[in-house]
């Protein structure tokens, strides 16, 4: 559960996936951004506060930063390589690029904004109409077609510009606050598809987000930044759960994002199982779908009630087994990292410290976990492996 | 479409603009006489004689004065023996037709009421050197006419500037061609400036380039013919025979 | 109108067209060129290309006479063979053409300088190379403020007199445009052929702007790309 | 606990505030804006799917819609009556209004934009130093005085519009997702200042939102939109429980944010008192402040466990006595609201249909509500008369 | 340099300071209203301010001067007292800004175009009126565009000739500017001469050009409020 040190290769280990490597350094107003990582996994969060340079690093990636130095490779491609006098201009990069401010071409309606990237596309073997028609059906923008952008509004321009990168055939896609003004519904909507995105169309991404949730229900790896340096980088359990990067006392807390798969439906309820061959099972909001259908099912880690003996007369429905495997703290809280068993994941809870004593609880330790049905959330997933 | 000296049945004549209405109804008359086109480039005389040294596709320069003719035959492109000066013209003072101005010899502008005097430019237009030259051969005290007036001299681009100004105040006085003059409304002829008090005022007229073409001849003959002339002393020109 | 005045009329109108279509593209690229790029020499080539404007046409008429001229440096002697424009309708169009380059340059120049470059660059992450971009994003971006340069070296190109007297000559049916005939037609005196021919101008003016006005007033968008 | 109907006065009571009467029609692309609506709340949140016509009103209010008729008043002002032919240009509205999409002057550095509206503020006797320096502090905006505002971060010009609109010295604040592209933990500084300025510069506000607890935070009063039309306008927590407007299930879900009194701090956790004068005690994270001051507390419903025995031995430091005073439902969910006694405020918790029939819980019931303390976030919370 | 040269160099500036002048604010609102606003009679403005170029130069010092003149509209006789233009300085500037206002006012509405109208609605939301929104926001953002009109301006304004020599005459060391000197020596066959004061036109029209390239390149932003 160490955070992987700066520059190392980190991720799931799906060899398709190309290494993307990041080594520059580009002066800002008020410091120089000296970001050095290299990730295989097929999304990558970036995550950090307000002014640590996240933007500055994708637009480097894009090939969008003069001043960038040092290389930038994905795969065999070497796009920046400043030491060598090598420098891909960004059209050659097949990158697909969501800015944080949409910039929508104000000249072309949607559909032509959407089809902006189309050749390259076609360049790049895609089904162009297919990829056009599924966006535009999952980022609900079949009744915006026609539309002038001059005119949308916020949550659709950043839609559009989102479909645009999307359907542009890229081979890396650079997602800058994908979701961010988009209303939560919608972002429920959303979320699945950039999954399916990153796995059927194979695109490896780097995101992005504010939201915790977001980061984990989308990537592997994580790059926190702050103050144009990587603080952090690795899985993204382990560089959320770190204390400086993330507070697990702050109001997002953390959330558990895990796979599942639905075997049942009962009366106001579904059943899942953690993981696909996992023992652990869960009573969880009704949801639609087939029995062995793949969902994530996200916990927060702090709604979740630790007990050391079976508790009756609940109203939560959920009481797990498990056995405590690690204990990390901050300040006066506990995280409980907890197994459920063969071939399910791992689950964490928050407990304050007082609590973690006065229960005795410590590692090894066989506990219940209380969780819930309502605290459990669950995400459409595609048809895929597992990757968490 | 370029002009060209060497299509057959045409003469390119570089004329100055002042003639323009004359020589269009010559031209007119000899295309029927003749069953030759011709064709006029109307501009000053100095921008007609740049041209011709730029690219001498005229086939006849008509210039306002020997001068212009004079820059163009130093550069030997006068073809020999076809120089003339058949037309002249006379001088005249204008006034605003609204003007009480009287006048009875020229000497009298000298103490006559008026803020300018409207001239063709004395330094490049013809019309405005004549001018020059006619008032400083009239003696004013101890001293040339011109000398009393330059200083009230707006020099124009050309006659028909000068006549404008005229036209568009009380307080100007012209000295233009007679011809201009006549054509001119809201200006009248204050006084007619006798021959003999100005320089002569010639237009020169020659074909261009080494061997002229039986069609600039025969244009050239025809501006010398009687009707020809008759056609010009009828726009006010005076005609001479000969050289 | 009887056939000189027609004549003058279709003249002025080929000159013009072909001065505007001349000048666009090479006027646009030097204007793109001094908005986005910084280099050596960028300032000079703006002043060039500022010159014509600051001299009486006439003068520039003078100076290109004696470039295309028999001995000039861009003359027959010099070249070994005759560019053909002295005299000819191509001397307004080239007379014209240097004339309002100076226009289309300023006013494309502004128009690009409007135009936000990280939209550029944004195409650009989208797989088009510089040159498509430019092609396919700037120039319909910029479209109305090209609009606007070419009818301002458009109409400049219809009234120019100074340095196509003396580039193209004034030659009735064949340089004579109608800035030519009214300059001849106010030199006979002739004001009422002066006032038809001015009216003529003006008319060629007016639908030129007009046409312009409504074609900027349509929607900027160009639909699907 | 209905949702008030369309067009009626509602809020707290609080008369210094004046009455926002807002009734306008303006043709949008695909439908027409048709917004009914009065409030006399200090600060009224809008909320609604994307292309619903949020920004549209704001919009309207602030005088950008020329095509928008009808009424809009605030207090005894009257900016727009299209039956009388009134329009009072937006300038002579007072209004601060932070757009979706920020709009910098380029032209000017970060201080300048900052103090683009000083003049107004000096008219409408602020002390613009004071507030400048202030809002400098709080949005973190000291070090960027003098930048150039086209380098600055997304968040960065967010933070410099919101300074903006807040430094003009308006009567009322239009905030157009203030806090969209902001961290969150930034967010959580950011919010206590938002309603330091609703308090004590008493600048009423209306804030787009798509973020609940954010609403919770900051909104007496709620406006819930969808294509152009209100679909519920009351309190706060009325309209946010409404299935229609927020189904409880969503991951957001609803959550109790709740004024509460900070009593003592323990070893690793602090003891607040629910409400001002409330019996109800609860255990929450450890938190700074004297004993006395005044705080939000934020619970998320789902986090809640209902019992209906006193459970032992369990990792929740809090187990609070309850009784059932209302139980409402959306699908398979059951949402409980409970009074913990006098002076407490009242608490919602969602729990499933199965667990409600299970536990045979009914109004009027006592019960113990779990909370975790980890479940429990605090917010500052200026120094102010009770608003919730 | 000597004084006939040197006394053309100051009037030339003169002449063409005070048409810039005098052109650019006005001009600087039609484009703006023409940029911005739909009115009646907007493309008949727009033609108007184009028509000065469709004419030669000539042919729009011969209708001033009938419109200045002692029986014209606007002549001594229709008004009762006398403007004083003709044959003045004044002329100078009356013709050269007639001439110039066309290029102000279309560069400058091209500059307008390019800017974003919601920043104007932004700073109307601050507490600005229209008018302090166009002075200290409007303006300074098209800062840049609006100097490139104003030199279009000047240096149309240097050049200008055929309406000049009309309307001011061409009186050395009262109204001849450097372009109508340059005309008289080139008339007059004074090709020395006309080079000298060709350079010294030239030399003016860079330094402003240069001047204006170094100043646009000033980064935009105006500091404080
Ligand atoms: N072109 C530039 N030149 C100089 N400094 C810049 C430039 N672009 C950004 N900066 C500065 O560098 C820092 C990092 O900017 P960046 O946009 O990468 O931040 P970010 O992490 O994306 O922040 P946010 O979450 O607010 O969008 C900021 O302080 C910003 O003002
Ligand atoms: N000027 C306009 N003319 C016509 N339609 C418009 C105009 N402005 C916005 N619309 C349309 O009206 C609808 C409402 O837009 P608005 O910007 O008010 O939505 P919103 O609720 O703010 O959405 P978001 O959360 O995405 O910002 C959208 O479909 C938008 O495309
Ligand atoms: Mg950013
Ligand atoms: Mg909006």
């Amino acid at each position: 559960m160490s955070t992987a040190g700066r520059g190392a290769t980190s991720g799931s280990a799906d060899t398709a996936t190309p290494l993307l490597q990041v080594s520059v350094r580009l002066p800002l107003d008020h410091f120089d951004l000296e970001v050095d990582f290299a990730t295989r996994a097929r999304a990558v969060g970036v995550f950090g506060p307000s002014g640590a340079g996240k933007t500055s690093v994708l637009r480097a990636i894009a090939g969008l930063e003069d001043r960038a130095r040092g290389r930038i490779s994905l795969g065999d491609e070497v796009w920046l390589d400043s030491a060598a006098g090598t420098w891909v201009p960004p059209e050659r990069r097949a990158i697909g690029y969501l800015p944080q401010d949409g910039l929508l071409f104000p000249n072309q309606d949607v559909r032509g904004n959407l089809l902006a990237g189309a050749a390259r596309a076609r360049r790049e073997g895609r089904h162009v109409e297919e990829l056009f028609d599924t966006t535009c059906r999952l980022l609900e923008l079949t009744a915006l077609l026609d539309r002038n952008v001059a005119t949308l509004s916020g949550g659709e321009r950043q839609r559009v510009a989102l479909g645009r990168a999307i359907c542009s055939g890229p081979r890396l896609l650079l997602l800058d606050e994908p979701l961010a003004s988009i209303d939560q519904p919608l972002r429920r909507r959303v979320l699945p598809f950039l999954r399916r995105v990153r796995e059927q169309l194979e695109i490896p991404m780097l995101l992005v987000s504010h939201d915790p949730v977001e980061v984990q229900a989308l990537c592997d790896d994580l790059v926190a930044m702050q103050r144009g340096v990587v603080v952090a980088n690795g899985e993204v359990r382990d560089v959320l759960t770190d204390a400086e990067v993330l507070p697990f006392s702050g109001h997002e807390g953390f959330d558990n994002v895990v796979h599942c798969t639905l075997l049942e439906h009962g009366a106001g309820t579904s059943t899942v199982q953690l993981g696909e061959t996992g023992a652990a099972r869960l009573t969880v909001p009704k949801t639609s779908g087939a029995a062995g259908d793949s969902r994530l099912l996200r916990v927060p880690a702090r709604d979740i009630i630790v007990a050391i003996n079976r508790p009756v007369g609940l109203s939560a429905r959920n009481v797990v087994p498990a056995t405590i495997v690690r204990i990390r703290s901050d300040g006066d809280l506990r995280m409980l990292v907890a197994e459920l068993g063969n071939g399910s994941p791992e689950l964490a809870a928050v407990v304050t410290s007082e609590a973690c004593s006065a229960l005795g609880l410590e590692v090894g330790q066989h506990v219940y976990m209380i969780i819930k049905t309502a605290s459990c959330d669950l995400y459409d997933s595609p048809q895929e492996s597992q990757s968490e | 479409s370029g002009a060209s000296s060497d299509a057959s049945g045409e003469v390119l004549v570089f004329a100055a603009a002042s003639l323009r209405d004359v020589l269009q109804e010559v031209g007119t008359a000899f295309e029927e006489e003749a069953g030759i086109s011709v064709v006029f480039n109307f501009a000053g005389s100095n921008v007609l004689a740049r041209q011709i040294e730029a690219r001498p596709i005229a086939d006849v320069f008509v210039s306002a004065d020997e001068r212009w003719m004079n820059y163009v035959a130093d550069l030997d492109m006068v073809a020999p023996g076809t120089r003339t000066t058949p037309l002249g013209n006379r001088l005249v003072v204008v006034a605003n037709s609204d003007s009480q101005l009287r006048l009875g010899e020229v000497a009298e502008l000298a103490d006559a009421d008026f803020s300018f005097l409207s001239l063709a430019d004395p330094d490049a237009v013809p019309a405005g050197r004549y001018a020059k030259e006619t008032l400083q051969r009239v003696r004013v005290g101890t001293t040339d006419l011109w000398s009393q007036v330059h200083h009230l001299v707006v020099p124009a681009p050309n006659v028909r500037a000068a006549l404008a100004l005229v036209a568009a105040r009380l307080d100007v006085v012209g000295i233009v061609y007679r011809t201009d003059a006549l054509t001119s409304p809201r200006v009248k002829v204050v006084l007619d400036i006798p021959d003999s008090m100005s320089p002569p005022i010639r237009y020169a007229v020659a074909a261009i380039g080494t061997q002229p073409t039986a069609a600039t001849r025969r244009w050239l003959e025809f501006l010398r013919a009687d009707a020809t002339r008759e056609t010009f002393e009828r726009h006010g020109f005076l005609t001479f025979e000969g050289n | 109108m009887d056939t000189v005045t027609l004549t003058a009329l279709g003249l002025t109108l080929q000159v013009a067209a072909a001065a505007t279509a001349l000048v666009l593209v090479p006027c646009t690229l030097i204007a793109y060129a001094l908005a986005r790029y910084e280099f050596r020499g960028k300032a000079l080539l703006s002043s060039l290309f500022g010159l014509p404007l600051v001299l009486p046409p006439t003068a520039v008429g003078y100076l290109l006479l004696k470039t295309l001229g028999s001995s000039g440096p861009l003359g027959p002697a010099a070249l070994g063979f005759d560019l053909g424009i002295l005299l000819t309708w191509k001397g307004a169009v080239v007379a014209s053409s240097i004339m309002a380059s100076p226009l289309v340059v300023r006013t494309a120049r502004v128009t690009f300088e409007g135009i936000d470059p990280r939209l550029e660059m944004m195409a650009r992450t989208l797989g088009h190379s510089r040159s498509k971009v430019f092609l396919r994003y700037t120039i319909p971006l910029a479209s109305r403020g090209l609009l606007a340069a070419a009818i301002l070296g458009f109409t400049r190109a219809v009234g120019e007199f100074g340095a196509t007297v003396m580039l193209a000559g004034n030659i009735p049916g064949r340089t004579q445009t109608l800035s030519l005939a009214i300059y001849s037609a106010q030199q006979a005196g002739n004001d009422t052929e002066a006032y038809v021919l001015l009216g003529v101008a003006v008319a060629v003016g007016l639908i030129a702007i007009l046409g312009s006005e409504k074609l900027s007033r349509a929607p900027l968008r160009t639909g699907s790309a």
